[in-house]
Order: C-alpha cells, then structure tokens, then sequence
C-alpha cells in the first residue's frame, strides 16, 4: 500500500522494490492441504523480499465470506490478488473491481467451472478439482472392472472437495463399465468420518473400490482396509488425496493403492512469483496459465515421502534440502 | 334466570398417583363471596386452577349462568368473564409493573400498546391500594414481596369479570394495604354483580368479607356455613381440632 | 445535553453500541481506509445477513427456544427461488413469495413439533436441519446455480446486490421487530412465554401460538436472508450460510447484544450492534492483514476483551439508575 | 418383575433406553451385520467421545451455562501431549497428564470470566473457541503429526486404540458422573445452582465455585476425548472434533437425553444413552449405505421421529406415577 | 458476657436512586423473639437479607454476639450461626422435598449424600409442623404453596442457628399449621439460646409469640415496644393510621 516504504535492499538483479503485500483468498484456510501453499507462498514472498502475504477468506468455503475477504482486500488496497475461484459467479465483480483499482489478480487451486473461469483474472496457476477428481476415477478405473465403488466426502456440498467427487463420479460414468458408483459422506469430524466409513465398510463387505477425495477420508479409508483385510477379500482399488502421515503410511502398508498430491506448494510459490514480475514489469510480464500438476503417490514412491519432513509437503516448517539420488522415473 | 353465578358438581382430580381432590361440590351466587379454606396441601388451589380453565378436571362438571361448560383454557374462562388472582401470583419478572398489571388484556391502539394509558392507570390502581410503588416502570422483579401480590391483585380486581377467584390475595399484604383491599372487594360485592371465591387462612378476614364459608377437607366440602351463623372459633376448632387432639 | 446522555445510558443496547463505537474509533486509528466508503460497505455486507437471522434468533431466545435450521433454510431458499423461475417459469417476483412461504412453512413445522408435540426445540431443529439439507443436496445436486436471468437487473440490486441494498433491509428488519418486540403485544407476550412459561398460560397467553410464530419469522428471515445473499455473490450456492455457521453468528450476535439464552429478555437493536460488532472485528483484522491462524487467535482474545468491556460498561450504566 | 418393570420405568433414562432399543431392534431387522462384534465396536467407538463430552456439557447446562470451546480444546490436547513428548521429552503418561492439567486450565479461565467478570458463557466460550483454534492452529501449522513413539504400544491401546477402550472410559465417566450429579453434593449444588440461582445464592451455595469447577471438568475431559481419538485414528490431527461438531454432537446427545438447555435438570446416563442414539442412527444408515446427498434427510427425519416417540414413551411413563 | 444476640447500627441501603433503609438501628437478646413490623415495601425484607450476609449494607455496623463482623457471604454468616427464611422460600424447584429441607447442610457420608437419613428425618420435621406431604421424594415444584412455606420454615427452625430469621414464616401457612410453627418457636425460645427476629403482618401472631415489636417505617425504626405494653389496637392503629386518616 505504501509505495515510498522500499525495501531495504534490492534482491538479485531486480531493483529495489516497495515490501509489496499480496492477499491470497481462500475457501477452506485452515485444511492442512493448504499449510504447504502458505509455506510455498511465505517462501517466495521471503525470496523477493515481500511482505509475508495474508492468507485469508472462509474456513468452511462459504462464498459470501470469501468475497467479503476480497473486497477488504481490495479496501485495503493490497498490492495483488490470488483467488481460489472456487464458483464461477461469485468472483466476478469483485475481480473487475480489483483490476480496476489496479490491482493484479491470479486464481490458484480452482478456476470457475469447467470451460468457464468465470472470472477475468489474469492467469490460473493449479490443477482444476474437477479434472483431479477425474484423475482419481481414472486411475481406480485401471484395476476395477466391475461391482461396487463408494467414494467418500466429508462435506458435500462444499466447493473444496464436490468438485472432486463429481469428477470421480463422471469418470466411472465416461468408462461405460458396469460399476456402481456410490458417494457417502463422512464428517468435518476425521474421528467421525473414520467411524463412518468403518460402519459403511461393515455393511458392504464386497466392495471393489473404495476412494475419497479429502485427507480425513483418505486416511481412514487405508484404515479401514486395514482392519478388515479388505485388500485380501475383494477390493480392487483404494485412493484418495493429500499426503498426511495416516495416508503415507496406507499407501506403504498396501490398504492404499495411490494419493494424488497436488502440489499445493507451487500453488502457493507461482501466484506470488507472478504477481511479482508484473509488479515489477509495469505489467508488461502478464501471469501465464500453469497447470501445476498432479502427482500419484504409489508404493512405489512413497519412501522418501515417509522418510523425509519437508516444507514442501506441509509436513515440517524446517528449511531442508531433501536429497535424492539415481535416476528419475520416466515414461 | 339463576342467581347462580358458579356451580360445581363432583369434581375430581388426580395427579398421578395423588388424588387432590375426590368429589367436590360448591356453587357461589351473584354477588356472593365465598370463603374457601381448609389446611396446606387440602386442594384449594387446585380447584381454584380448575375453575380458572388452568387445569382439566378427571371428573364433574362446571356451570357458569346456568350452562354446563367445559373450559378449554385460561382465555376460555376468561372470556366466559372468570378472572383469577393465582397463588403464585403470575408474574412476569422481565416486564414492567404496568406491563405485568394489563398482561394479556393490554390496552392497544393499533398497532402499538398504548403505553402511558396503562402507566396512569397502573399508578391509580396501586394508589387506591394503599401500595407504595415510587415507579411503575420498574421491573416486577425488583418489588418487595407485599407489592408483587398488589399488582397481582389489582390485575383481576380491576378487570370486569363477574367471578373473581383469590388465591390467597392477602398472605403477603401489610396490615393497611390488606384492610384496603378488603374495602375494594366490598365495593365490588355492592356494586352487585361480581361473585368472589377467596382463600384465606387468616380466619378473622374471611368472616369479616365472605358472606358464607366452605371448608374443604379430604378432597371435599364438609362445611358450609353463612359467616353470620358461624364464628372464629368455630372455624378454629373445626380445623385445629385434628392437631389439638393427640396433643 | 445531560438528559439526553443519560436516556441514552438508560437504554440496554448503550454498553454495546459503546463497545461498536470503540472499535471503529480502534481500527481507524490503525487503518487508514477502515472508514471509507468502500470499506462501510463492505462491513455493511457482513452485518446485514447476521443481523437479519439475529433478529429471529432474539424473538426465539427470548420465547425460550432455538433454531438451528436457519442456517439451511437460508442455503435452501434460493434455490426455491432458481427452481420456481427456471423450472416452472414463475415470475421473479411471485417466486420469491413462494420461496418465503416456503421457508415460513419449515418454521411452522418446527413449532408444531415443539409446542404440540412438547419435544425440545433443539433437538427438533437439528432434525430440520439435517431434513432440509439432506432436500438441498438432493434437490441441488451439491452443485451451485447461476441467478435465474429474470431475477437480474433491479429486481437482484434490490434485493442485495447494491453495495447498500442488505443494510437496508437489515436496518429495516430490525426496526420492525424492535419495535414488535418492545412495544407490541406479540413482543410482550413473547418476553412473558419465555420469561415465566408457567405465570404466562396462568395469565391466559397461547404459548404455542407465539412460539410457533416465532418460528416461522426467524424461518422466513433466514430464507430472505438467503436470496439476499445470493444476489449479493451473484450465485446460488448450496453453501451459502454455511451449515450452521450463518446460525452460529447470528445466536453470538444475539447473546453480545444482551438476548439471554435462558428466555425472557433480549433486545433486537442489541443484537443489530452485536452482528456489527463481530463484522468490525472480522473486517478489521483482515484489513490489518492478519492471516488465517493468527486471526483466530486475535479474534477471540478481541471477543473476550470487548465482552468484559461492555460487561463493564453496562454494570457502570446499572449503578447509575435503579 | 412387576416391580422391577415399575421402578425402571420411574427413572427419566427410561424413555431414551426404549428409543435406543428401538434403533437396535430396527436396524438388526434391516440389515444381519447391524449386532455383529465388529459393528458393536464401532458404535462403541462412535459413542463414547460424543457421550464423555456430553458428560461435561450436562454438569454446565444443569448448572445454566455452556462451553463452545470444548470440541477445540479436544483437538488442542493431543497436540500439547506431542509438543510435551517430542519437543520437551517429557515421558508419555506424565504429557497426559499435563495436557490434560492444560485442558482444564482453559475451563479455569472460561469459568473466572464467566463467573467473576459476568460475561454470558455462549460468549466467553466462543472466544475461547477462537483463541485456541488459534493457538492450535499457529503451533500445529493445521497439519496433522504421527502419534508420539513413546506413546505407541500399551498407552496408545488402553487410552483408545483397543477395540473397547474408548466406550470402556466413556462408561466408567458416565458412572462416576452420574453419582457425582445425582447422589453428591456437589450434584445437589449444580442443579441448585441451574434451577434457582437467587435461591441457591439465597442458601449460601457458592455458585461460581460450582460452575467454575463444572467448566474445568468439561474442558478435562474435553482434552482426554482429543488423546482418546488421536490414538484410535492413530494420528494427531488439527481436525478432531471437527471445530465445533463434537460440541454440537455432545450437546445435541444431553439434549436427547433429557437435559434441559435453561439449566436445573439433566441426566448424565441420559446423555450417554443421548450419544448412543445418535451413532446408532449414523452407523445404521451407513450401514444400509445411504448416499452422501440422501443421508440427511434420512437422518434427519430419523431424529424427529425418535425424539417424539421418545416424548410420547416419557409421557406415558409419567402418566404412570405422581 | 453480652446478653446481646445481634446489634445493628446505622444501617442503609440504596438501590440505584430508590433509599430502601436509611439509618435502621435495633437489637435482639439472646433468646428474645423480636417482631418486625412494617408496610408492605419498607424495607423489612431488605434489613433481613443485609443480616444475614446476601446484600452488602451501605453504611453501618453489624454486631454479632458483641464482636463487630463483616458478613462477606451467606455462608459466612451461616458460620456465625444466622439462619434465615427468606420470603421467597429460595426453594431449588427441581429438588425432591427432603433435598430442599438439607439444602447446603446436606447429610453426608462421604462421598454420597446419606439421602436415607436425610428422607427420614425430613419426614419427621413436616410431620412435627403439622404439614402433610405424603412423600419427601416429590420435587417442591408440585407442592402447594403452604407445604412449600413449611419446607423453607423446616430448613433454618431445625438447624443449630443461634439467630434465626423468619421473613413472613407464616405468610402460606394454614391455621393449624401456623399455630404448630409458633408453638416451635416458643419452644426453642423456651430452650434458650436461640434469637429469632420474625416479620409477620398477622399482629395478633406477632403479639402472641414475640417479646418484643419493632416497626420500621420510612427506613428507620420508629416504635419500640415489649409485647407486653402494648396490644392489637395500637399496632393496628399506627400501621393504617396513614390510611385512615386522609379517608
Ligand atoms: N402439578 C401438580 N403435580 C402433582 N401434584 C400436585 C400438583 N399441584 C398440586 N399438587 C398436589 O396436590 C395437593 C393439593 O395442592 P393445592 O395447591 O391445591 O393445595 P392448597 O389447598 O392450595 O394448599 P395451600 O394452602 O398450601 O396453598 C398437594 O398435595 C400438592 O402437592
Ligand atoms: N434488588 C432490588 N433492586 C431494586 N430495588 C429493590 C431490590 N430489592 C428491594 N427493592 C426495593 O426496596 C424496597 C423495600 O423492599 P423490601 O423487599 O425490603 O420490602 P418489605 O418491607 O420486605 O415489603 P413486604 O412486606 O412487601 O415484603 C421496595 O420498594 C423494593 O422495590
Ligand atoms: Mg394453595
Ligand atoms: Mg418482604
């Protein structure tokens, strides 16, 4: 806000610049998901000699409280935006409103609605949650031909995961197997959401997937796996999300097949190091798309994931180099 | 025509297991007041709470003018022109003096409660009363306990019911403001048409404003007297007796 | 200048409107933009729907009951609205009359259920709750909808999407039943329902007939409430509200603002100046920058301190009268 | 027997037991596995955080007040007894003791601001709920961490990793407390103290004493329910008891059980039979496999009718006695 | 030794704007029984709660057996052997009967309330005063005004206070079941130690068990008598006087 405040020293080769403050809207601010794109976003703005940007919007992804996080935003003039846009409508006067104050705006992890963003952001730095959840069905689409497949959500309804589990859904529908797909819901509560799908597990014996598109889920469903030697009997396939120590531990064990991580960090990193270069360009460096990617966590590879607390996982605030040897993997 | 104003025949009420009251029988005239007593815990209040529509009798019926009624609630009663001071008195602690006074016969206009009419009144009311309420816009909560029973009094006292039931209107009444509302009660019992039952355990009272007097006792009325052919120490001895015996 | 002083000290919303007072003049001195224009707005915008929803948690609590449905009904009722216009091509208008009286038809189960049936208005409302969204999700597929094109242009500003349109309804809202439940028989009978349930039938008052009624203004509030908001964020989303976060706001407002969970006293102005007070706190710390997990921590620290304060305000406000 | 049946049917547990019956003889119709060991454990498992909470939330509301922040300071605890035990290394049974000492010092401050400053419970708590969501959230990074090494093996399986430990604390908790509410003094005094707060005062009860007290045993065991599920879900995560769910469950199963949200009556064995009922309902249906979206109405519908046949069971059993 | 029970000098007491006791000063001996008289709002009920440690008096002395005492709390003043029955009973309506007449003097055999004994003895107490409860397990909320009066009554008349104060014992109580409670008082007076100030609005009660009368009027006290030098007449006249006059 205060442009005659500079910095104190010029970072790298770039001039100096103001300690310039970036918001980032969120709609479910306190999901551990998210504690590697704070760290991501913290890291770059620490790099660039930025103010640590705010992290702010709802904790339960209610809209109406994400735009009111934007426009206090846009009140107290910050120096640029990134929104999860995680509904096509709702953004968009509040982006006009900050493009024309001047204000430079990303959208990050969500981006309106397929083949809609919705809003007149910039550029999007993720990978949608409805392509991830399709991803997820995809991927239990390799192994399960036939029967039952349940996928578990703690909230629906809510923007962070629906789109997700509606992905999931379609990919089994796209597939044209003779799949019955079932969705059940959990509970905000993970010790409630263990129990329940314990119960739901208890009562489905045959089942031959199971999925779930948030952490809680996840992690209880390796559990419930587990207790029930399910992968001995007849499930096929289960995976989920996120990369909390339970799911890890799924995934070595072998309850879990797979998580997907979505490389929340970059999520966090790119939008500030975007905003930054069209700060400092006078905008002639406009943000570009970026599709960050998503990444399974197999057996395979969930070694150094077990064995490694990194920042860039969320799993530790340390600085750490995580070294690594021998040959990448590859197609 | 009757000059009956209020009779019952056979009521009867349980509580569960507790049998308040067995068989009941009494009726009061226009203009009459009756005085009703009998010991702690005899069921006066609970006939009370029936003939005010509060409570639903197991049994008897209840005339008022000569038409058998059954009383669907307070309102019903009410509006068949029965009014009712409860023991516990019925008050508001939350609302106002005035408030508590025109409680659900509030003086309106349209939309709004007609505030300082009822203030006024409420003033002149207590005042006729003998009762020293510096403002009538204090909560009731705040009011000694002789002063919550006067609001509760004057509410029945100063509406137009033609049968009043006191429940015991005096037991926390100075000796001047007692005295005072027996006055009005006999201003009401000349102007003719209203008919009074009231409890009191204070027996010279009761000979002093009732015109006859029943005793309940066992779930029962085993006397009826005019107060001119009986006297304080016929009632004494009728209720004391059971105690002065074994003694 | 003295009179007025000390009428306004009298009143039981003084300590509150105070604490509201004190806030403003706390978060302009630390941000320079608290008080302008846009910002009002955008603190104008976070009280209204709080306010609204208080107002028919303040007649509820003060008749001795809860709602905690309406919150969904809030998320339920736009989407009434989207399927009135879109489904059935009934005109803007009519069709958010029928999603009121639907919303109010929500709250006259919940107040048959409790007053005839005698279950508590907790339980029976968390029953609601879970039935109506259990209907919302079902209905709309946990998946939000663009406002109906009829709805747009005036008919949408009106109803919210004008930076000033919620606030008004708020302020609108919260006269009325100020006035309804201060100077009105409904409002006396209310108090009186909540304050001596036994003293009230004595007296002759249809307890049910008030509770009920209750019920369906705070259901009715909640569905306006709802549509506001829609048109506010430009969609229906079955979100909106938040489960029970929107009810949760507006029981805290209520409580701030002086309305006694235990019934029989509360005031609707109160908890107008509580939902304010709760929108200046959030507003102003994200104004200030605070992040996610500091400001929750900020926030109830600044909760605990403006409480004590009005606590303290108000006992010196008591000490000076009778 | 005939007596037997009388005296059972005097108790005011007696009509929830019936509901709870009930869902058992309902749910095993419907579905074989519904009474099998595996299912039991899991509503076992299910049961007992919402009924020890419960517990807790009974004492406050007979005794007139509430705690929001409960849920919070669940997930706050096994944090604290991982920052004892990896940070400080502070062996596994005396972190559990301090946490829990921490836990209740959270109930110390929510019950001096509630008694000696007068501030309103639902506010005080809810600040609370604020700060040490903050709290939680700022020392945990909102990220989850593997049980402590030393707490693995036999602490991890008694506190609630075995099959029936949890239930077995929660009914050795619902015991004692229901002696402590129904045949103590300090019971008489919490339900003096809820019913009549001028007259317990009138008796020379020392009401803060009570409720302070009251608000310290809830957050306790609050914080144990935390250690509890973290050691059966085998993780610490920032997310147990869901922020203010558990505490909505826990209030929603003393409600069910009978305790009145005004304060002066409730029932500890009713909130566990309270809390029983709800995860009944839950793994019932989870059971029968009810989609995400339908499950709420279900549920929710479910709710109403148990709780109004569980009004007309305790309707008929009073017309039974005085 | 003083002969001296309780003395209290200057006390008064404000309620925001209204002066409840101005300057009230007054005595009672060891096992005197002194009658408090007033209207209906003087402030007796207001003197009581100031003695017995529930309000805090604005200015003035309290004297307890000679030595002069700060009551910080009901408790402490129960610790210094005043007992008290408040005219509102402070009966907990969720409690059973027996529970109530225990209330924080409970019966226990650690850790357990020893109810079996408390039960017995309750029933004991109420059968003494005349009073008919059927069962002491039934909660207070059902019981009818007397028996509800008797139990508040049983509660301090049967603990080992020194000084008891009665606010309107006898306000709810029936014939019988009154004149049982002033045989007790006479009783515990005759046994000795025991102080009882006792506010009634009933003269002829106050001249027939108290040794002395007291009338507070306008926050003071402004008649002094022994029972014995003065009569029904005199205390009637002074009380309605006021009223009489302006009639
Ligand atoms: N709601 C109720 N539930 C159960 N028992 C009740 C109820 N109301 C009254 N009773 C019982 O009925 C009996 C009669 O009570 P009632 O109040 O009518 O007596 P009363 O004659 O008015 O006595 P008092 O002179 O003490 O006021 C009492 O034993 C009382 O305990
Ligand atoms: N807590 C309070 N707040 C404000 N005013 C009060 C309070 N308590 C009593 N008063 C006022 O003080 C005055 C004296 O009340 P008090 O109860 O002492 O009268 P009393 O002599 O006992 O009368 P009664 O014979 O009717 O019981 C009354 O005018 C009453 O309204
Ligand atoms: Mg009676
Ligand atoms: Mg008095």
């Amino acid at each position: 806000s205060d442009d005659k405040a500079a910095a104190s020293g010029a970072i790298g080769n770039f001039p100096e610049t103001p300690k310039w403050k970036f918001t980032f809207v969120n709609h479910v601010t306190t999901n551990p998901f998210f504690t590697p794109t704070q760290y991501g976003m913290e890291d770059a703005a620490t790099l660039l000699g930025l103010e640590k940007p705010q992290w702010t919007g709802s904790q339960n992804s209610i809209v109406a409280e994400m735009v009111n996080a934007t426009n206090t935003a846009i009140s107290a003039k910050v120096d640029g935006l990134a929104i999860a846009v995680v509904d096509k409508d709702a953004f968009n006067a509040p982006v006009n409103q900050a493009l024309d104050a001047g204000i430079p705006v990303v959208s990050y992890n969500a981006d309106g609605a397929r083949g809609d963003p919705g809003t007149n952001r910039l550029a999007y730095i993720g990978q949608g949650l409805y392509e991830s959840g399709y991803a997820l069905g995809q991927r239990a689409l390799e192994t399960v031909t036939s029967g039952d497949v349940v996928a578990f959500i703690a909230t629906p309804g809510a923007l962070n995961i629906q789109p997700r589990i509606d992905g999931c859904q379609q990919a089994f529908k796209d597939s044209g197997k003779a799949i019955t797909f079932t969705s059940v819901a959990t509970n905000a509560d993970v010790t409630k959401g263990l129990s329940i799908i314990d119960a739901y597990a208890v009562g489905h014996p045959n089942l031959s997937g199971m999925l779930a598109v948030d952490a809680g889920s996840t992690s209880a469903a390796g559990q419930v796996a587990k207790k029930y030697n399910m992968r001995s009997k007849g499930l096929k396939v289960a995976g989920g999300f996120d990369l909390i120590p339970e799911t890890l531990t799924g995934i070595a064990e072998g309850s879990l097949d797979y998580t997907i991580d979505q490389q929340p960090y970059l999520q966090g990193f790119l939008p500030v190091l975007y905003l930054y270069f069209f700060k400092i360009s006078g905008g002639l460096m406009s943000p570009s798309e970026t599709n960050t990617g998503l990444l399974f966590v197999t057996k395979d590879n969930v070694g150094p994931y077990q064995t490694t607390k990194s920042r860039y996982e969320g799993s530790t605030t340390d600085k750490v180099l995580v070294p690594r040897s021998g040959p990448i993997a590859h197609g | 025509m009757t000059t009956t104003a209020l009779q019952v025949n056979g009521i009867a009420k349980r509580f569960g297991a507790l049998t308040a009251l067995r068989d009941v029988t009494l009726h009061v005239d226009k203009g009459e007041v009756l005085g009703l007593i009998g010991d702690n815990g005899a069921g006066k209040s609970t006939l009370i709470k029936i003939l005010c529509g509060y409570h639903r009798p197991d049994a008897g019926d209840i005339i008022v003018d000569g038409t058998p009624v059954v009383l669907r609630s307070v309102d019903h009663a009410r509006s068949l022109g029965i009014d009712t001071v409860y023991q516990d008195l019925a008050l508001i602690n939350e609302l106002s003096v005035y408030h508590n006074m025109f409680l659900n016969r509030e003086l309106i206009r349209w939309p709004l409660l007609s505030n300082r009419v009822m203030r006024r009144r409420a003033a002149e009311h207590l005042k006729d009363m003998g009762v020293n309420i510096p403002d009538v816009t204090v909560e009731v909560a705040k009011l000694s306990g002789g002063q919550r029973q006067a609001i509760a009094v004057a509410r029945s006292v100063y509406s137009d019911a033609r049968v009043l039931l006191l429940d015991e209107p005096l037991a926390a009444m100075g000796a001047k403001e007692g005295a005072l509302i027996l006055d009005l009660i006999r201003d009401l019992k000349r102007r003719g048409s209203v008919s009074v039952i009231i409890i009191a355990h204070n027996y010279a009272q009761v000979l002093d404003v009732c015109d006859r007097v029943n005793l309940l006792q066992h779930g029962r009325i085993t006397f009826d007297k005019r107060a001119t052919d009986t006297s304080l120490e016929e009632l004494t001895e009728l209720v004391v007796a059971e105690y002065r015996r074994p003694r | 200048m003295a009179r007025f002083a000390d009428a306004f000290l009298r009143r039981r919303e003084a300590s509150v409107l105070l604490v509201a007072l004190g806030l403003m003049v706390y978060f302009r001195a630390v941000s320079d933009v608290f008080l302008t224009k846009d910002n009002l707005i955008n603190i104008a915008q976070a009280t209204a729907p709080t306010a609204i929803v208080a107002v028919g948690i303040v007649l509820l609590l003060v008749s001795g009951e809860i709602d905690l449905s309406v919150g969904i009904v809030a998320a339920f009722a736009p989407f009434l609205l989207h399927f009135a216009i879109d489904f059935y091509n009934v005109p803007a208008l009519l069709a958010f009359v029928i999603a009121l009286a639907i919303a109010a038809f929500i709250g006259l189960i919940n107040g048959l259920i409790v007053t005839k049936l005698h279950v508590a208005s907790f339980v029976v409302t968390l029953g609601t709750f879970f039935a109506v969204q259990g209907l919302l999700l079902i209905t709309s597929h946990a998946y939000p909808v663009p406002i109906p094109e009829s709805m747009k242009g005036r008919f949408q500003t009106w109803i919210g999407a004008g930076p000033w349109a919620s606030i008004i309804w708020a302020l609108i809202i919260v006269a009325i039943f100020h006035v309804v439940l201060t100077r009105t028989r409904w409002g006396l009978h209310t108090i009186s329902v909540g304050g001596n349930p036994v003293g009230a039938t004595e007296a002759g008052i249809r307890a049910s007939r008030i509770k009920i009624g209750n019920f369906m203004i705070t259901s009715a509030l909640g569905g306006l409430v709802g549509i506001m908001e829609a048109a506010r964020i430009n969609t229906i989303d079955p979100n909106i509200g938040g489960g029970t976060t929107l009810t949760f706001y507006a029981i805290s407002a209520a409580v701030i603002g002086g309305t006694a969970l235990a019934g029989g006293s509360g005031t609707v102005a109160g908890a107008f100046l509580g939902a304010l007070v709760l929108a200046e706190l959030q507003n102003g710390f994200n104004l200030i920058g605070y992040s996610a997990n500091t400001i929750y921590l900020i926030l109830g620290l600044a909760i605990l301190a403006s409480m004590i304060a009005n606590q303290y305000l108000s006992r010196l406000r008591r000490a000076g009268r009778t």
